[in-house]
């Protein structure tokens, strides 16, 4: 009998107020709710402060952070495509030192819970990323972009060789007892493949997806719209290939998975729930929206009342088909 | 900074394919500075996905209201000009930082290419109610694309065109050129990166200040994504959201 | 000199009527244009005949034949996502005995080119469609669709390994001396490899792309909204993947690149065409716009005699940065 | 069929959500018969990005006029429903397999659930207009959901409401069980499922023919993309929009 039947009032007309329990675990962390920011699109939580409070939601997944300082890529990096959105943002970031110095104190003050996204050209910068981190005090939890090219594979992405993605998934887990979450590209043949080997390798959960590799090009100008050419789409074009990866990695492992790709809507973050996430990021969306996320969570609040489900863990079980 | 969902007062063609919005803008939401900008959903559901960036043409405390002035390029501006006084306009702003005034003694010259003339409009109101006066040189393909409703009326207006179908013939930077090298001129300006670029080798050999108002593609327009980058001559980057739009023109790598 | 130089007027300033050639060659077939109909969305030229005249087109590629006829997949089959649609028709098809004789004469009589899709569930299934319609009389050409499972594979489709492509891809160029082009799957993790393999293996030109695997959930009814859960995503969502495989694909191959996915308008086409595609194709578009393929036809040219572009080969070359 | 970019005529609310849109149909473009349909492409872009079909509700060949009555459920016919007389609409039509006329003897009966009323309507004005008698049965939830402006005048016409607030109270198909089982009705019938099973039960217990109205996702509209497929209980599938939308209902598997 679970929280469902024991609110239920005895003559099972009357319903009682019902409080579902938005918790979600994951790993050694437990997120007040379901509903997070994606890494890149919300800095590192003090820009869009005036705007959204994110202490309201369950997680703030940084912008990537590097050993080293980067400047990022050539301008343009932004270009818009039929409901799509392509970056080449390339890893800008302020470097491991100045993000321990300037922005680690107010992420370990937040109520929300803190993943900083670890990007590197080699393990070993992955490893440092978090040794620094770690040294430093640590955060709630690291999430591993494993779509930045590899230098010694020259230049194919940690993320696309499950070999790859096990070294460095391992690399890490032995440098952090904390939450650790690999993030997938869907830029692969079967990424249920990738998937079982971060979780072979000891990772919390995975999350799915990162950007799809696009192009577009401005025919007037006759060049490609961003100046590395090609970019990363993501945004609501992605959503169904981002809803058919979660569906298909939430079969293959034990772990928990974390949705993301076009997520604008509650009725969007339930899409990946029912499909098999245990939470969820919202990332293009706040663009458009800066209050999004927000948005999002009231309305999977509103679903689980409405439909009398305790747990956000217990969606998955909903779908039928 | 602050998302509203506000009012459209009226909507009027000012040249060729300008419109000039008129909107509530609520004291709460704060007084935007020229050279700040706004953020404006254009429509729901994901076509047009992104906000889109515009800068504030003048703000009227008293009345609380505000406009910007739009030229219709694609999905999003096509939309806008459409729109019929009382519909709602999803805004977010004021963003970024505006133009600094003036140093004293020098004689603030104002430069608008095309469409940048929004906020160069905005800057000239500001100096006129502080009792600066400025030069305001306006730059455009032909005539039909001067706004002649919105030009700042007093001295020191003029107007430019390629074709010379209005005002001289030539273009903004070379009414810029034939102000006097001794002058002590602070540039402002905004429009097209030609135009930027030229002003910087002139504000260069003269000695001249010169704030620009750059423009680029944007996605969250606060200084999250890192998406409007802005190059550098020096290397590096700074972000056209919130570390400009008005930048110190020396700096930008115009190319 | 070109025909762009040689139709220049002596004092260069009046301009003479340009004429661009649209014609392009793939393989042993000369295309009067570079637009074609994808497959799957023009049935065997039949029912759009009322709304546009094929013969007006390049190129008319079927729905997929398969030796048996297929009634397809359960319903629904179909469901709007995002600037994309998601399908899955499982290749219904009245399968090669009855093609042969309903609709290959038709086909035959046809002014523009015809290549004839097919599909199959082992390398002997394409074979025996291609030598089926050769010992019939034969079509201009035959499109593999390799996105097919393959049964002897655990149901991994073809177009994501190589090896398969190549053997299925030599296999059929065994039968046939007609234009042989590979359908190229986006769902690989460097789609340079399959197309080298098909042309390694034969090919005259690959086509690029066909559908991404996505998902959508009905979340009210709690069900996937295709029957068969998973499909394949089509449309303008998908249009930077295209335009990114086929930059990527003609860089690596030297056989033409027939480009596709969600080619809506003309400037959609050219940036396939600046992409490097040597000829495009449009499918879910027709949908939306019966006569899209004509409008982008007649766009195309519009903007060769604009630019005085004199061949549609030239196009690629005018890609700058 | 033709694809034309015709001009509303009118659009009225006829009910809490549905909305009836007149248009201009030219006799070029062919004159519709009951059961067929047209799709609409709802706006330009991609937001929408299909047509959506709709079944002709009316046709006035004498008047170049037809109508559509939709329910607002999704954007496109949120965006239908907004728009106002004088706009343009890029409509593709006739599409599809009409009703056939009942065989001499039989009496037709004509079942509508919900939005499923546009059909029944032109087809009942069809049989009145060649001076066959017929009764009309409309199943709604409730009674805000009843069109009553567009109801047939005339003998034979029940409405049933699932709350009784309008007409008895029950379902339509109660209605139609309601009938003599002597009777020699013909069915015909476009709504939900449950409504079109329930009815192809009776038909088969009375031995009645049934003429159904189907309704599947659809791409193309016009056979080409087997996306609209209609599972059949013998197996295999049928076309809702080429071999349909009216089929056989005694043939269809309505699960
Ligand atoms: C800080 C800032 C202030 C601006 N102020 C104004 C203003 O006051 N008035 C005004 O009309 N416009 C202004 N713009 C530009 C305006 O944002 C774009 O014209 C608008 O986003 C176009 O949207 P669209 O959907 O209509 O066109 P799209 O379909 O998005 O683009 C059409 C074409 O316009 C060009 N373009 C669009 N956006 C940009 C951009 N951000 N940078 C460079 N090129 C672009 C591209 O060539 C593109 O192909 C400003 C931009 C910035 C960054
Ligand atoms: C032959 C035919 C005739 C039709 N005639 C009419 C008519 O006369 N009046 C009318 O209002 N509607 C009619 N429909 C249904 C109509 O096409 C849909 O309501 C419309 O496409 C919804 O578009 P949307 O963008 O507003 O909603 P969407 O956002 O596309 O969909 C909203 C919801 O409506 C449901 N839905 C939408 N389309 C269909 C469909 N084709 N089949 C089943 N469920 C669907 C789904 O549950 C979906 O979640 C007809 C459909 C067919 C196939
Ligand atoms: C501007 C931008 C920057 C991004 N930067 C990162 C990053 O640094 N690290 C990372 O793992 N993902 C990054 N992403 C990917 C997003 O976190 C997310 O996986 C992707 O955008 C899909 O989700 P969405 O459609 O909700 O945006 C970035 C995305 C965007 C749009
Ligand atoms: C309804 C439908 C049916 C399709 N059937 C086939 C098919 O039989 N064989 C094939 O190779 N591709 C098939 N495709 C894929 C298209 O040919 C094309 O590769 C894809 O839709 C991308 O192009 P588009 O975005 O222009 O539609 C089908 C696509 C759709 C939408
Ligand atoms: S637009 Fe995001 S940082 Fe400027
Ligand atoms: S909708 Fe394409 S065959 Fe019916």
């Amino acid at each position: 009998m679970g929280l469902n039947e024991a609110t239920r009032a005895p003559g099972g007309a009357a319903q009682e107020p019902f409080a579902p329990d938005l918790s979600v675990r994951i790993g050694p962390l437990v997120l007040a709710n379901p509903v997070g920011v994606a890494s890149g699109t919300f800095g590192y939580g003090e820009e869009y402060a005036a705007l959204l409070d994110l202490d309201t939601l369950g997680a703030l997944y940084t912008k990537a952070v590097t050993v080293e300082p980067r400047a990022g890529n050539p301008a343009p990096r932004l270009a818009e495509t039929p409901s799509g959105l392509l970056n080449s943002i390339g890893l800008a970031n302020p470097g491991l030192e100045a993000f321990i110095r300037d922005k680690l104190p107010a992420l370990r003050a937040r109520r929300c819970a803190a993943l900083v996204n670890v990007a590197g050209a080699t393990v070993d910068d992955y490893v440092r990323v978090v040794e620094g981190i770690e040294a430093a005090g640590g955060v709630d939890g690291y999430e591993l972009n494993v779509s930045c090219p590899n230098v010694k594979s020259g230049g194919m992405a940690f993320g696309t060789d499950p070999a790859l993605v096990a070294l460095v998934t391992e690399s890490v887990r032995r440098a952090t007892k904390r939450t650790l979450v690999v993030k997938l590209s869907p830029n692969v043949t079967d990424i249920r493949e990738t998937a079982r080997a971060a979780e072979g390798a000891g990772a919390d959960a995975v999350s799915a997806i990162n950007t799809l590799v696009g192009m577009a090009i401005d025919v007037k100008a006759r060049r490609p719209r961003l100046a590395m050419k090609t970019g990363g789409l993501s945004g609501p074009a992605v959503k169904p290939v981002g809803v058919a990866a979660v569906y298909r990695i939430s079969r293959a492992v034990k772990i928990p998975v974390i949705g993301l790709g076009g997520i604008m809507t509650a009725e969007d973050a339930l899409e990946y729930l029912l499909a098999g996430a245990d939470a969820v990021q919202v990332g293009t969306a706040t663009f458009a929206d800066p209050g999004a996320a927000f948005h999002v969570l009231e309305g999977i609040e509103a679903w689980m009342r409405e439909h009398r489900v305790a747990r956000v863990s217990d969606i998955k079980g909903l779908l039928e088909g | 900074m602050v998302r509203i969902d506000t009012e459209l007062l009226s909507n009027r063609r000012v040249a060729e394919g300008y419109f000039e919005l008129r909107f509530r803008w609520p004291a709460a939401a704060g007084a935007p500075v020229p050279g700040q900008f706004l953020t404006v959903r254009a429509r729901e559901g994901s076509d047009p996905l992104l906000r889109r960036p515009f800068a504030f043409a003048s703000h009227d405390g008293t009345r609380d209201e505000a406009t910007i002035v739009i030229q219709e390029r694609g999905s999003a501006t096509r939309a806008l000009a459409t729109l019929e006084a009382g519909a709602k306009l999803d805004l977010l702003g004021p963003l970024g930082h505006g133009f600094a005034f003036p140093e004293r003694g020098t004689e603030p010259v104002l430069v608008a290419g095309g469409i940048g003339v929004g906020p160069m409009l905005f800057l000239r109101a500001a100096l006129d109610a502080a009792g600066v006066s400025s030069r305001f040189v306006l730059g455009a393909r032909t005539a039909a694309l001067v706004p002649e409703a919105l030009l700042p009326r007093g001295a020191g207006v003029e107007v430019r065109t390629d074709d010379g179908s209005l005002g001289a013939k030539g273009t903004a930077a070379d009414a810029v050129t034939a102000l006097l090298p001794e002058a002590r001129a602070a540039l402002y300006a905004c429009g097209p990166a030609p135009l930027m670029a030229a002003l910087d080798r002139i504000a260069a050999e003269r000695g001249w200040p010169y704030q620009a108002a750059v423009e680029e593609w944007m996605a969250c327009g606060v200084g999250a994504c890192m998406g409007c980058a802005v190059p550098l001559k020096g290397g590096g980057f700074l972000r056209a959201c919130a570390d400009g739009p008005v930048l110190d023109g020396s700096l930008v790598k115009w190319d």
